[in-house]
Parts: structure tokens; C-alpha cells; sequence
């Protein structure tokens, strides 16, 4: 039964086996999950967000819980790209998963460079983060000005032969003029939505939780502006979405097919449930089955708005 | 590393906002060891979201039941003093590295600070049969589980802060006291960070050997999400998978 | 006890007794709450929201729940600034209530009308809402473009005499710019925020849940967002905030003051226990009690940040 | 309008996904009426954030008890699901205008549609006394409630749409072909917003006066978020506080 099924998507020129792939930054380079599942069944994997040096991230406390959501302050913690490229992506790539590398840089000759040496390696395709807000140089000044972000995409481009997917900020005030220009500056897939900011509080310290003042917030609180985010952007773009925030749920995963992204991501749900992946890609072949769906993409973009 | 349905054999109050629960799991008590920890999702819904990280403080192997003691701080560990017996939990586990263990004739502290008492019972039962355990345990005004230390300790010291039992003060100052006389070659300590500092600080000072089990605040408990990473002289160290317990020597103190 | 403690804030040259305020759209005209509470007590009530003619707002459904929070498409139903002139502000009035009336307009001039109008009544401040998402017409252009909320302002500020609050929206890329021109402009108060734009979908049919497509996330969810952006602002503008968003419990209350709201507002909280209102009004007097803070005032704004 | 912490006695499992609870409150059974609703919050979370609108099927003034059906659909009804007897819940009520129910020797017809069949007991039960009361009961698939239907009917319609019991088909055509003969001179109808219409229009085109029983999802259920206003011909109503009972010729049904 389920052979008949088709459940591969395309996400810009790189073609994975179902719509199911995990956010960078939840994931770490995959190893930690392999304890609970066996990651080469996931769609891919975003791994956890690199820069051209390594970075030893923000100081704690770096985690908050909010209602339904989570808020982060990590920084972008991460061994640097050379450390990824000798010693995690051979690794993953020998247990056959798809691998997407998320980048971030403070300049644009950063990211170039990074790309330049993405590009002579197994990674399957390049996850460009112009949104995450924890760095302060950089990060947000870039995913928010619809000039930048077609200049960026422009000239990373051209460093790259690697599919390239660009990972947007939902703190704008349009997320579709940003959409627009990354796919006019060459984009080949967009990624949205990375964290909202936001700020917790201790009130018996009169200190924010989180050492850094604030956090990226994430987990299932989010998934309304996500959804309508993926909506809007889905109405004036061709190229294809990767849509997440706060999935959790098989249902999650059918909404934001509905509303147009072609795959998604699981972020703050792996905490919570580490085989959360593997339970959802089962789960949608089972509705897929009983709702006689024979490709995933049969429903992409399904909705019928009022 | 285990994701487990346990189910809760028994959850009582011991002291004001002390509980102790009993967790029914067979792998777990067979796999855990004194120091690790277990990831609970105290309800199944979205808030509260993450699961809360509590030390697994004794085992059972016989009754395959880990034991826990926590404090009632906020929603995730109120909600967990609301579960009754029969109830099942949801449960990642065991977490961490624990304790290293593997010593003989040592003199050895145990020290502890109010909740963080209570990961040094399954310790001290361990060290108990080839050394000299002497425990110090610090509370705020309200003493608890000092009987669980009596079964396995040479001696012990209490101290709290309002002085409404023991020593009134800091319970390191008793250890500072008593650590010459008691010729402790060995410290384990759990409890807040300016505790733990200080200790470290006595420890380097007098040339101890000393493991501290840290607390950071963490979304995931198995290295996924770095959001517990501290500094340590070998660079940055994830508290949920490296640690909790680190020697003290190794962690770069916060400020 | 409660005798000698200072409750009393001031919101933009307006002093409510107490810095708890009902938000705009969650508690009509007041009355529905009279069968739980002594409305009286409150700081103060911002009244639905009112525009010059009346409104049907939109169809339903027109409520969609989220994890955390909740969506509504209500679309500004409400019977026209006159009507309230007549029929609701006289009867407010006469009960004791401090009431600020809520207003969207579809044009400027609209605007500087109703302020014409209510000018001449015993209205105590006007917060002007430019940040409504559901009203195509106006709603989100005006409040997310820097010279036009500096623009708008200027001109409505010039109609009317009352205390002027500018309502901001969160759906924009830097609310500080924002906060600035609305001062710049004359505002004398600032509320913040008003709903994020969401979605939600019911798969069985493949629609959106509410009938208008999109509609405004309100609720615990949208804390983390409404409490950085209160922080953020404070920081830049020397008016008075009054902070909204989420809030449900005292804590709550103190976070928002901690972080630079004079007073706060409370929502969708409402919905859930009509009494909230009074139950955290006493709450609040007691943790004033406890912590020995004579004057709320005292705590405004008293984050230490890192 | 009250709002009571209520003890639940009794919540079962009738059939399927259809529950009985039985609630314990002297004041909300003493003001209540048939028609009326309770919106219930069914735990101490955020997640569900709102309340849930159940309407008050039956009341027993001398156990103070109200009856509630109700149909598992999501997360809400499925948590007020595991509720356990003895156990506490939030509610506010009676919300609401309820049926007008004040006639005598009347041919009156109640068209329920699956849960929708619910609120008509309550009503069926006051009205039976002086009114000959002719019932007509449309399901999916299985049947309930009609037992207590007969208590007080002088005769029951079932329908199914799959057929597994009574006529095979939508209920409103057992209904018309009835209305003659039972000379039906008074129609109440709760259930699906289609069903109500299509009665909405049999009732016109027969002249029979008809209230129905709206449906809209509600964020406050006491007049305050206007989240579910309806057109009238009277102008934009509020299904919590004006209705959710309104005589249909008053509706101006949404396509
Ligand atoms: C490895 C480890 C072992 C622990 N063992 C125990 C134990 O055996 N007994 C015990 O009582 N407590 C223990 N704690 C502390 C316990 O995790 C917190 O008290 C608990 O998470 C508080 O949750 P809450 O929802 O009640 O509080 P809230 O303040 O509402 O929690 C909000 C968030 O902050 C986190 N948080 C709050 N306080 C702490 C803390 N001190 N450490 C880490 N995260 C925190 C919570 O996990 C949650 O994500 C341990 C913590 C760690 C990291
Ligand atoms: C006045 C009134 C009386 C009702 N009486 C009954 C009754 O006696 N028995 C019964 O089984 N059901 C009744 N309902 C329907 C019942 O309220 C919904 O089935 C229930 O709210 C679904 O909640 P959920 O969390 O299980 O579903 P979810 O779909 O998860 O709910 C999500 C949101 O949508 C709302 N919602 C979903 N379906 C409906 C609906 N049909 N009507 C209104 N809101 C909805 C929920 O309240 C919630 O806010 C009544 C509805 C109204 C308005
Ligand atoms: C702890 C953490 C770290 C993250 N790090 C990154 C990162 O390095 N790069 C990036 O593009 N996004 C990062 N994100 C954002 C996620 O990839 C994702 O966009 C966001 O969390 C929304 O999805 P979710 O609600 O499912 O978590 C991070 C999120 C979290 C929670
Ligand atoms: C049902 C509903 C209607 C609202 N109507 C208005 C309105 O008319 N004018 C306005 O400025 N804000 C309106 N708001 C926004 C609220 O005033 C408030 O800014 C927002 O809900 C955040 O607060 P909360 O999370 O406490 O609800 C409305 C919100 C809700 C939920
Ligand atoms: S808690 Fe996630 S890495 Fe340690
Ligand atoms: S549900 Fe709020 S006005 Fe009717």
C-alpha cells in the first residue's frame, strides 16, 4: 500500500524522499537523535546553524519557556564550517541522509565564502538564515530590508551551485516584499519562519530570564503567524516553501501543506518528543491512505481561502 | 537514552513543598546511576511545553523503581505534585554522565544544598561500601531527608539558614571547618551556583578532587538544542549530555 | 494596610486609579461585565472599538483557537462613534468609569471627525487605534509606515484636546520607529501592542477556520512578544506605555511594569474569567503589600537588563 | 450569570463519542432553562485557552443536577472526556436566552440533528405537559437519546443517514412528510447550520412559527468579543447573549 504512495517533494532543485526535514538549530548535526530514530528516514536535515568561525554562543541561562513556546537565546553556538565539513558531514552523509547546510554570516563576503566552501562537498543543498535575531551584527539587519535581501541572495548565488534556500525573518512588516526579493535575487526555495522575538521576565531577580535580554520564540504559540506567513508568501512566489513553526501534530504538517509549502520543518517538537519525526512521517502515510492521497503534492497549496 | 510510559507508583509530600514520587521502570533503574537524570513531561499538553529535568535521586532495582525528590518552584513541578498514583508519565531517561564513582578509602563530602540533597543519596549509598562518607546538607529553614544520609554516613552536618536546625549559616562553612579533621580527599557537591563555586574554590584551594553536578536551564536534556552549554577549560560543554556533573576544576564559573 | 498604597499611574496626562485597564474589543461597552464585576474599580475601560459609521464587521466564523491563544476576524463590528456618543458614554459615565474610546478611522480625516466628536464629551482620553489587521482599508498601512503614523498624529492631535494614545501594531519590522513618530507626532500615551496577524485551518475542509481568511492573534501565546516590545519601546520614548498582550495572572501585571508599561491592559484573559480584572486589582494590591512597594510607580521600567 | 466551581457526579461513555455528565450546581439548576448553554473550562491551562459551550440538555432540579450530551470533536471535548466523577469544573451559566416555551395545545414538532437532538430534552420535557410534542431525530449512523425522547413524545421519527437505523436519509424529510398530518402548528430545531435552514424555509413556506437553535464558535459566551454575531433582520445579533434560541424567520442564514 504505502509503495504506492508518493511522498517526495522537490525543494528547489533537490528532490527528498518525503516533506518531513527538521529545523536547524533542534537538531544539532543529527547525532544526538540518533539514540531514538533512525535519521536517514527524515526528508532531510537542517543542521544546526554554522558561521565561518567557530562561536562559542551566548552566555546562559539561554533557554525560557513561554505559554505554548519556547524562547532561545543559543547565538549560534557552533564549531565553524570547516569543523562541519571534515567531521559531521561525511559522517551523515554515510548514513544516507539528506543534508541541508544553514548558514549565517555578518557580511555577505561571509556568506559567500562559506558557500565557496559548502560547494565542493557532499552537502545536498544551502540554508541561507538571514533572520536569526541572537547576533547582533548582521542577523536581522539582513532578513529585513527587501533590498538586502536581494543583494545577499544575489551575490551568494553566484557562489554556489548548490540548491539555495533562503531562511526568512517573521519580525517585518511584509514578509512577502522579502519573499519577492530573495526569489529575484536567485533564491531556488525559502524557509519560513525562523523565531519571533520576544522576552520573558523573573520577577523576583527584575531580571529577563535570559541572559541575553532577549530570545527567538518558537514552539507551537507561533504556528498561527506561521501559517499565515507561508500563506501570503505562497500567493507571490513560484519557488518552493519550507514551512514550519510549532509543528507538532500530522495535522500541523497537513495545514501548512494546505497553505503552500512543499515540505516542512520540525523544530521545538524534537525536545519535547525526540522520535516526533519518524511518529509524523508514519503518521501522514496513514493520511495519505485513508484520505486516498497518492502524492503529498497533490495538496500543496490546497486551500480554498474565502 | 530511553523514552519510557512509567507509571507513578507513589507521589507524596514529605516536608512543605518537598515531594517525593516513585517511578515505576525496569530499564531505567537498570541503566541509571547516581548523578544522571531524568527528562519528565509532567502533562500532555502544550504548557507546560518542555519537560522538566529531575535527578534521579535512588534507585530500587528489586521495586524497579528510580525514586526523585523535587521542590515545587513553578507550573511544571506544581503540576507534577498533582499526579497521583496509578498515573502514568511520560519519561526520557537515564540523561547524563552521573558521578564517577570508582574509588576506595576515600574520605569523602558529600555537600548539598536544599533540593540538591537529594541526588547524593543514590551517591552516598554507592561510595558507602569502600569509603568514608561525611555529608553536609544545607536548607533554607525546613530540613528534610536527613535520615536517608544516616544509613550511609560517618557523619553528618546541618546547617540553615534561619538556624531553626544545626549550624545557622552556610553549610560550606561547616565543611570549611571540619574538611582538615575529616581529611576529605574527595568532594562531590549539587546544589545553586554560588554554592558550587565556593566549594570548587576550597577545593582548588586545598588541592581536593571535586565534582559538582550543575544546573542549567534546558529544552531537550540530550545535547540537541544547546541551550544548557557553559564554558569549561576545554571549551564549551553542554551541561544535559556532558554533565550534569563536571569536575570542578574543569567549569568556568558564570558570574 | 491598602490605604497608604499609591495605585494611582498616569497614561499621557490621564490618572487612572489603578493601572489596570480592560483592552479594546474584549470588553464591549462595559456592561456585559456588570454581571461579574464593579466595573468601576477598573483603572480604566477602552471601549470597543469605534469608527465613524457603523460597522457590520465581518461574517463568521470569526473566533479560531490556537495553542495559547486566540484568533479573531471580528473586523471592528460596533454602532458608530455617535451612538456611543449617545447611548454608551453617558451611562459609563454616570456608573464612575474612567473611559478611553477606541478609535479606527479609514482615512485621517476620518479620524480627526471622530475626535471632533467625542471632543465635546466627557470621553477621558482617545486611544487611537492604527494597528487593527482585519479592515483592509487603512487598519495595517497606517500603523506600520514610520511617517505616516509621525503624519497621522500630528493631524489627529490637532483635533482634539483629550489625552492621545497611539495604539501600535506588532506586524512591523522595528516597533521603535514606530513608537518615535507617534511621539514625535504628539501622541501623549502609547498602548502596545494589538494583535499579531494569524491563521488557522481546518484540514476536513481545506479552509481557512475563519471566515475572513486571516484574523488577530491575541492571548498568552503572544506574551513573549508583547513584553519585548513594551521593553523596547520604553526604552526609546519618554510617554507613558500601557502594555498589552497576553496577560493573565499578577505576574503578568509586574512583568509589564518591570519592563516600562505604566499600566497595563487586559484582554482575552476577560473571556476566560470575567472577573480577572478584580480578582488581579486585588491581587496586586497584596504583592504591593508583600514586597513593600508603597508606589507602584516605583517598580515602572526597574528591569535591570544585562 | 454565575460562576461556579462545580462538582461533576457522573461523566460517561453513552455511546461512541457521545458522553453524558451529569454536574452538580443548586443555583444553575434553579435559573436554567431549556435552551440555555454553560460555557466550561475544562482544565487549568492555557491550552485549551477558551471555554467550551455546552448546552444545558436536562435538569434535575431536586439532585441539582444538569445533564449534559456531548460529542467528542477536538481537544476540549476530548479532555472534558477524561473527567473523573468528583472532580471540579469551572463552568458559567446559564448563558444565554433559551426557548420561548410558553404554550398551550399546540401540534409541536422537535427537529434535532445528531448532538443538536440534546438541548430538545430539556424542552421536550416542559413542553409534553400541555402541548403534544412530535419528535424527530436525525443521526449519522448510530442513534441516542431516543429513550429519553419517548418519555415524552407521542411519537419519534429516527433517521440515519447510512441507514443502520429507521429511514435512510436526512430527518427533515421524515419531517415533511409528517407536518400535514400531525398538523405541526410549532417547530423547535437544533443542529447543523444547513438543516436549520432548510426547516427555516419548510416553516416559512408552511407558516409555521420556528425557533432555532444556532450554533457559532464563541470566544466569550456573554456578549463581550462580539465573535458571534449573526445577520438578522433586526441587524447583527449575538448568538451568545440574544440567542443562541431565535425564531428563524428572524436569521439571515450564511451561505
Ligand atoms: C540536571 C538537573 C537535575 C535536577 N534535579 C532536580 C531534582 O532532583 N529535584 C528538584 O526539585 N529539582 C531538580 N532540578 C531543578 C528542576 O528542574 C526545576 O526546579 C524545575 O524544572 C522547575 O520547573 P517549574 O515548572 O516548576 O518552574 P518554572 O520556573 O515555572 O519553570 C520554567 C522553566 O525554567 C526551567 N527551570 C526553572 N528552574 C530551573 C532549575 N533550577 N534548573 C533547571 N531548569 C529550571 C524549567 O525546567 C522550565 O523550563 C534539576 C535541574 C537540572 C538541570
Ligand atoms: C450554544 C452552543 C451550545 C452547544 N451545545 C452543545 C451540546 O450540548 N453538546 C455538544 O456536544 N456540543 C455542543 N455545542 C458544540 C460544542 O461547543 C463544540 O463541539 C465544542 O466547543 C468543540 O470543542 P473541541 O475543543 O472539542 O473542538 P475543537 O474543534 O478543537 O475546538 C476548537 C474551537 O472551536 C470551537 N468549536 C468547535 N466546534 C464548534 C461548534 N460546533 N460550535 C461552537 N464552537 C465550536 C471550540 O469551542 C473551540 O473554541 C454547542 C455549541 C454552542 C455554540
Ligand atoms: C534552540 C533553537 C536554535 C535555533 N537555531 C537556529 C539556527 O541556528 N539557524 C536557523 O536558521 N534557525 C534556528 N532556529 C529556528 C528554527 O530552525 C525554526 O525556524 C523555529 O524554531 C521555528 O520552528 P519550531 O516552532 O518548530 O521550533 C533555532 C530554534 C531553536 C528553538
Ligand atoms: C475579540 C477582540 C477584539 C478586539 N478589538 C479591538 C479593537 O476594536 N480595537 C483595538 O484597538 N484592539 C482590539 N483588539 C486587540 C486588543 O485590544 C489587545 O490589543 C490584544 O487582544 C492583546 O491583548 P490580549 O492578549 O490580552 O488579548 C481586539 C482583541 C480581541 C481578542
Ligand atoms: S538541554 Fe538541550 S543541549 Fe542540553
Ligand atoms: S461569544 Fe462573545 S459575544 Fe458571543
Amino acid at each position: 500500500m504505502t509503495k504506492s504512495l508518493n511522498t517526495t517533494v522537490d525543494i528547489g532543485g533537490l528532490r527528498i524522499n518525503n516533506p518531513i526535514t527538521v529545523a536547524s538549530g533542534t537538531f544539532g548535526f543529527g547525532r544526538e537523535y540518533e539514540n531514538f530514530i533512525d535519521i536517514s528516514k527524515l526528508g532531510g536535515i537542517m543542521a544546526k546553524g554554522l558561521t565561518l568561525k567557530p562561536r562559542e554562543g551566548n552566555p546562559t541561562p539561554r533557554i525560557a519557556e513561554t505559554s505554548s513556546g519556547m524562547l532561545n537565546s543559543v547565538g549560534l553556538e557552533n564549531p565553524g564550517v570547516e569543523y562541519f565539513v571534515k567531521n559531521e558531514l561525511p559522517y551523515l552523509k554515510s548514513k544516507g541522509v539528506t543534508v541541508i547546510a544553514n548558514i549565517s554570516g555578518n557580511t555577505v563576503e561571509e556568506y559567500c565564502e562559506m558557500c565557496n566552501i559548502l560547494d565542493n562537498t557532499k552537502t545536498d543543498a544551502i540554508e541561507m538564515n538571514i533572520s536569526c535575531p541572537n547576533v547582533k551584527q548582521g542577523g536581522v539587519a539582513f532578513g529585513t530590508d527587501k533590498d538586502i535581501v536581494y543583494n545577499i541572495t544575489k551575490e551568494v548565488r553566484k557562489s554556489t551551485n548548490k540548491p539555495l534556500i533562503v531562511k526568512l525573518s517573521p519580525n517585518v512588516t511584509d514578509i512577502r516584499e522579502i519573499a519577492k526579493s530573495a526569489q529575484k535575487g536567485g533564491a531556488d526555495g525559502l524557509s519560513l519562519i525562523n523565531t519571533l522575538l520576544g522576552m520573558a521576565v523573573n520577577i523576583k531577580s527584575r531580571r529577563p530570564i535570559l541572559r541575553n535580554n532577549v530570545g527567538g520564540l518558537s514552539g507551537p504559540a507561533i504556528k498561527p503567524v506561521a501559517l499565515r506567513m507561508v500563506w501570503q508568501v505562497s500567493q507571490v512566489v513560484d519557488i518552493p516553501i519550507i514551512g514550519m513553526g510549532g509543528i507538532s501534530t500530522v495535522e500541523d504538517i497537513i495545514e501548512f501543506l494546505l497553505v503552500g509549502a512543499s515540505a516542512i520543518s520540525i523544530g521545538t517538537a524534537n525536545f519535547i518528543n525526540p522520535r516526533v519525526t519518524t511518529d509524523l512521517l508514519k503518521e501522514l502515510e496513514k493520511y495519505m491512505i485513508e484520505n486516498e492521497i497518492k502524492d503529498i503534492n497533490d495538496i500543496v497549496g490546497k486551500i480554498k481561502p474565502y | 537514552m530511553l523514552i519510557e510510559n512509567c507509571r507513578v507508583k507513589k507521589n507524596e509530600k514529605i516536608i512543605e513543598d518537598i515531594y517525593k514520587m516513585e517511578i515505576i521502570n525496569e530499564q531505567i533503574t537498570k541503566l541509571g546511576k547516581a548523578g544522571q537524570f531524568l527528562q519528565i513531561k509532567v502533562n500532555n499538553q502544550d504548557t507546560p511545553l518542555l519537560r522538566r529535568p529531575i535527578s534521579i535521586n535512588e534507585i530500587k532495582i528489586d521495586e524497579k523503581v528510580i525514586v526523585i525528590y523535587y521542590k515545587v518552584i513553578g507550573k511544571g513541578t506544581k503540576l507534577l505534585s498533582e499526579v497521583k498514583s496509578g498515573e502514568i508519565l511520560n519519561v526520557i531517561g537515564p540523561l547524563g554522565t552521573g558521578f564517577e564513582t570508582n574509588y576506595e578509602e576515600k574520605s569523602i563530602a558529600l555537600i548539598g544544598g536544599g533540593i540538591g540533597v537529594a541526588p547524593l543519596i543514590e551517591l552516598g549509598k554507592r561510595l558507602s561500601d569502600r569509603n568514608k562518607v561525611y555529608s553536609y546538607l544545607g536548607f533554607a529553614d525546613n530540613t528534610y531527608l536527613e535520615e536517608e544520609f544516616k544509613k550511609f554516613s560517618t557523619s553528618i552536618g546541618v546547617s540553615t539558614v534561619s538556624g531553626r536546625v544545626g549550624y545557622k549559616g552556610l553549610v560550606v562553612d561547616i565543611f570549611k571547618n571540619e574538611l582538615i579533621d575529616k581529611k576529605i580527599d574527595l568532594i562531590f557537591a549539587c546544589g545553586p551556583n554560588p554554592m558550587l563555586r565556593e566549594i570548587a574554590e576550597i577545593a582548588k584551594l586545598n588541592n581536593i578532587e571535586c565534582q559538582v553536578s550543575l544546573e542549567e536551564r534546558m529544552a531537550c536534556g540530550f545535547g540537541a538544542c544547546l541551550g544548557c552549554s557553559i564554558k569549561t577549560i576545554h571549551g564549551m560543554k553542554k551541561v544535559c549530555s556532558d554533565g550534569p556533573v563536571f569536575w570542578s576544576s574543569e567549569v568556568i564559573f558564570n558570574d
